[in-house]
């Protein structure tokens, strides 16, 4: 097994689903692929389609309107398939938790693998969560 | 080709945020846009009339990520309007700074983007390489890339050191030269101009039938600028042009932002030369405001963002609404999205630089049932799938 | 000052109490004239809407419509008040400003105001929505 | 024979060889486009890592499609992308032919666009079947400059359609390119190729912003690497073919290996640049530009082949 996570930890295809973010962590996420971070290096690149994800960058408090097709989006990966929380919202959702529109209790839209603190975590911070991930998958 | 809808969205990557846009496609041409917003609030207003003026500054941040100075100097000059409250010299240029800062650092955004919709990705590694020292200049004064907690009720919360400015202006000046390459690289490439050239025309009665505010509508030839129209802060201490175009195509609204980048240029480095010498304090600090009303506008890099707040003598306010220039520029699309082909109508939709977390601030009150069971969640959004299913196998 | 009213002169009978500030000025408007205010501010003086704001009163929900005059940078803002809250009706403004349709569609969303003739009064931001609350900024003050 | 021909299809030019050149070159492509937007790149074995990683995935099959289609479309490009393989690279290294001439190259590199197009169109996504529909005019306007450009080496060579015929032609006249029409055929044949392996700025059927994936959309898992294995390959069958036609072979013996290494680079890193200098084109537009200028360019270079210049 650990020959297959190894080539996995080697070739992180991203794909990013912004569920009611205030947009900047989705600007950070563009931001490390761009020449000043290029994660590219570690050969993750950012995919269009769930279908040939591996890992499922998640930003934004997951609002009613959201969840549903968030929770049917992450059923579409093909497995094995991460969850990355990026930034403060989908951990405690800051500012916005006496917010009308995410009724308490949400935690269980979709089971996340990794937090990465932050509003909005710095790319440093995102590239360092990536590696602990890598980590973790090679044991 | 029965007519088929082509759902853009909730994720999909030409959007970073999660928006439904049914183009209804008749073989490659567009015959009708339906955007269906909705997926992005959080409902700031109702959580703004739970916190004081200065907590909900930090709020009102976390609207839009990437015009995140925007809503809180609108929401200050609001606040600020209720009693006519006016703020010292040396805060008017660090306010303009900052808001100018963020205008380049958001054209170069929207510069790299609008290159990776239309797969030219060398443009989008370009503009992106040389905003970094754009956000590596806010890190020093602000202390965070986004989000900078700047703003205060009647100045500004941090001093820019006299000290710290001569290292900003060299970052200033390799910007500059490198925004002539990028230009060069954008405006003038032949296969760019035949791509965007009349590309999602929006007229100029279109423009001011539905309002458009910012680069969206002075692309068409409205020439609006709150800047101009109505200066505060050190905006009327400095001299800058207001761009306007006529034609009104994609390829206007990429050569105004590109020359508004320039103009922003110039007015950081006349507040940074003249934060050397105005002397003075940052805060005239507010103890209270009186009952009543206050319009706060400021030109973000979409166009005028509108705050209004009402009060009523207590440091809550009584109501705070907030309208964002996408509200007003999304919309628009349904007028220069029609009848052109497939690949255009979706540049034309980012031409306009949605920002879809601004539009969505409205608000709501959670209803008095308790915690919502998560299968009726699943199952409405099943149905629907499948009415959409029979729409699109029709 | 008398410039400002100059601004307006053309519609007398129809302006009642109004409050004028630095580059602001709001004023009263009965239902009935609102459409006439609205053709005048935005087809004759050439301003724009920017938004529409509404809130539940004392004596009523008053909405309010901004307009900003660019070329001297002031705002006019005309304010209707609606007595009835159990039904509240309205003339929409959709048909003269393309741009106000988003912003009434909203309003009636949230505070259950029915514009009449508006070209598509749908739900704007809870379309879709699962669990769509029903006119939430109400302040549930029993009538 | 049959043992030296199984050896030539699994191994030398045919499936191994081309599989693991693609996949390097592809790598070369990554990095210099990587070199060009001033980013590091990925490094040397990142495809491989791809493709094993792909393998380990899970395969989602679409209920509303036909999932037979849908297996079966990959690996028939890949059999089709191998049998060309095949072919061109036995008649370049070693001069031998192996049953297949230049009209069945020709067709199974038509071939392959039909199979993408039915691999887009057996799920039953609005977005992959737009893609397909794209793939087919993207097919319809490069193919008729293919046929012109292919043509000429035809012309030039006496009526010959055998692949080592013409090479051997070549070797005895002196290269097709030096001629005029053999470098305005080369020209034409550089942009045809661009178009038939759908890179920038002729991406349209895999346009990611547009269209998700295109065609590929709903492929996921091992199906997926076969496709990314078939894109890959063609980074090693077109210069070959290119080269064959028009530069005079690639002899295997001492000096001739390196000019033979220099063109396939050259012909390459020309690639490279023009994905990396332009954007994408609208459909019709690509079209209008085949039609309209590279057409008449494939004709004149045949007429004037015709007329021996």
């Amino acid at each position: 097994m650990s020959w297959k996570n190894r080539r996995l930890a080697k070739s992180l295809w991203v794909f990013h689903a912004s569920a009611s973010p205030c947009n900047n962590c989705d600007i950070e996420i563009l931001d490390l692929l761009t020449p000043r971070y290029d994660v590219e290096r570690f050969g993750i690149k950012l995919v269009g389609s769930i279908r040939h994800a591996d890992v499922l960058l998640v930003t934004g408090i997951m609002n009613d309107k959201v969840a549903p097709r968030l929770r049917r989006l992450y059923e579409q990966a093909p497995r094995p398939v991460f969850v990355v929380g990026i930034g403060a919202c989908p951990t405690t959702r800051c500012c916005f938790k006496e917010s009308y529109n995410v009724s308490p209790g949400r935690g269980d839209v979709i089971p996340v693998d990794l937090y990465v603190e932050g509003c909005p975590p710095k790319p440093e911070a995102m590239i360092d969560a990536i590696v602990k991930l890598v980590g973790v998958l090679n044991g | 080709m029965s007519k088929t809808v082509v759902p853009v969205g909730p994720f999909h990557p030409l959007l970073e945020e999660a928006e439904f846009f049914r183009l209804h496609v008749d073989g490659e041409t567009v015959t009708d846009i339906d955007v269906d917003i909705g997926y992005m609030h959080r409902g700031h207003e109702f959580i703004s009339e739970r916190k004081t003026f200065t907590q909900s500054i930090f709020l009102v941040e976390r609207i839009c990520g990437i015009c995140s100075t925007s809503h809180p100097i609108a929401f200050v000059h609001a606040v600020e309007d209720v009693d006519d409250v006016d703020i010292p010299i040396r805060a008017a240029y660090i306010r303009t700074l900052i808001g100018e800062l963020e205008r380049i650092h958001s054209h170069l955004l929207w510069l790299g983007l609008a290159g990776h919709f239309i797969g030219y990705d060398t443009l989008w590694m370009w503009a992106w390489r040389y905003r970094e020292p754009i956000l590596e200049i806010f890190e020093t004064i602000t202390g965070n890339r986004n989000h900078y907690g700047m703003m205060r009720v009647g100045g500004v919360a941090r001093d820019v050191p006299p000290e710290a400015v001569p290292p900003l202006l060299e970052t200033l000046e390799l910007v500059e030269r490198k925004m002539d390459m990028i230009a060069k690289a954008a405006a003038d490439d032949p296969v760019l101009r035949t791509r965007l050239k009349g590309v999602g025309v929006l007229s100029r009665q279109a423009a001011v039938d539905y309002c458009a505010v910012g680069p969206t509508a002075r692309a068409s030839g409205v020439a609006i600028d709150v800047r101009k129209d109505e200066p505060k802060d050190a905006y009327g201490l400095v001299d800058f042009k207001v761009i306007v175009l006529e034609n009104g195509d994609v390829y206007d609204k990429l050569v105004v932002r590109i020359l508004e980048i320039v103009e922003s240029v110039k007015i950081v480095r006349q507040c940074l030369e003249r934060l050397k010498t105005a002397p003075g304090p940052i805060l005239n600090d507010v103890k209270e405001t009186s009952a009543g009303e206050g319009i706060g506008r400021y030109e973000a890099p979409r166009g005028e963002v509108f705050h209004y707040v009402r009060t009523d003598g207590s440091n809550r306010p009584l109501r705070h609404k907030v309208r964002a220039p996408s509200y007003v520029n999304i919309p628009t699309c349904a007028a220069s999205c029609k009848g052109i082909p497939l690949a255009d109508a979706l540049i034309t939709l980012a031409s306009v630089d949605p920002c879809y977390c601004c539009t969505e601030r409205a608000i709501h009150i959670v209803g008095e049932g308790g915690v919502r069971a998560q299968v009726d969640l699943a199952q409405l959004s099943r149905q629907k799938t499948e009415r959409l299913r029979r729409e699109i196998h029709g | 000052m008398a410039e400002r009213n100059h601004f307006l002169d053309g519609l007398e009978g129809k302006i009642g109490r109004t409050a004028a500030k630095k580059g602001r000025l709001y004023f009263e408007v009965a239902v009935k004239d609102l459409h006439d205010v609205v053709r005048h501010l935005f087809l004759g003086q050439g301003c724009r809407l920017s938004t529409a704001s509404a809130m539940e009163m004392r004596r009523g929900l008053e909405v309010l419509y901004h307009f900003s005059h660019d070329a001297t940078g002031r705002y006019y803002c005309p304010r209707v008040v609606l007595t009835d809250l159990e039904d509240p009706k309205m003339p929409s403004i959709a048909p003269i400003i393309k741009g106000a349709e988003w912003i009434e569609r909203e309003i009636s969303e949230l505070f259950g105001i029915v514009f009449e003739g508006h070209p598509w009064p749908e739900r704007l931001l809870t379309r879709d929505h699962p669990h769509p609350p029903d006119r939430p900024l109400r302040l549930r003050r029993k009538p | 024979m049959n043992a030296t021909l199984l050896f030539d299809v699994f191994v030398f030019p045919g499936v191994l060889f081309t599989a693991v050149l693609g996949l390097l070159a592809g790598w070369l492509d990554r990095k210099v486009s990587a070199r060009f937007q001033y980013r590091v790149g990925p490094p040397v074995f990142q495809n491989f890592n791809d493709f094993f990683k792909l393998l380990g995935k899970e395969t989602i099959l679409v209920k509303s499609g036909v999932p037979w289609l849908f297996i079966a479309a990959p690996l028939a490009g890949f059999a089709v992308m191998s049998l060309v393989a095949t072919a061109v690279g036995t008649a370049l290294f070693s001069g031998r032919t192996v049953g297949a001439d230049l009209l069945v190259v020709m067709y199974l590199l038509m071939f392959y666009s039909v199979l993408i197009f039915l691999g887009g169109a057996s799920p039953g996504n609005v977005f992959s079947s737009l893609g397909a529909g794209r793939e087919v005019k993207l097919l319809l306007a490069d193919e008729l400059p293919f046929i012109l450009v292919c043509l000429v080496p035809i012309i030039r060579s006496g009526y010959q359609i055998k692949l080592s015929a013409i090479l051997a032609a070549q070797n005895e006249h002196g290269m097709f390119i030096g001629s005029v029409s053999g470098a305005m055929a080369f020209v034409a044949g550089l942009l045809a190729v661009q178009a038939k392996m759908a890179l920038p700025p002729f991406h349209i059927p895999e346009a990611e912003t547009e269209l998700v994936a295109g065609p590929f959309m709903e492929y996921g898992g091992p199906l997926l690497a076969f496709w990314k294995l078939n894109q890959f390959m063609m980074f090693a069958v077109f210069p070959f073919l290119l080269i064959l036609l028009f530069w005079g072979g690639f002899p295997l013996a001492g000096l001739g290996v390196l000019w033979g290494v220099l063109k396939y680079l050259l012909i390459l890193v020309l690639m490279i640049i023009i994905k990396n200098t332009n954007p994408r084109l609208r459909t019709d537009t690509a079209i209008a530009f085949f039609w309209k200028v590279l057409s008449p360019l494939a004709l004149a270079a045949v007429v004037l082949a015709v007329l021996g210049v």
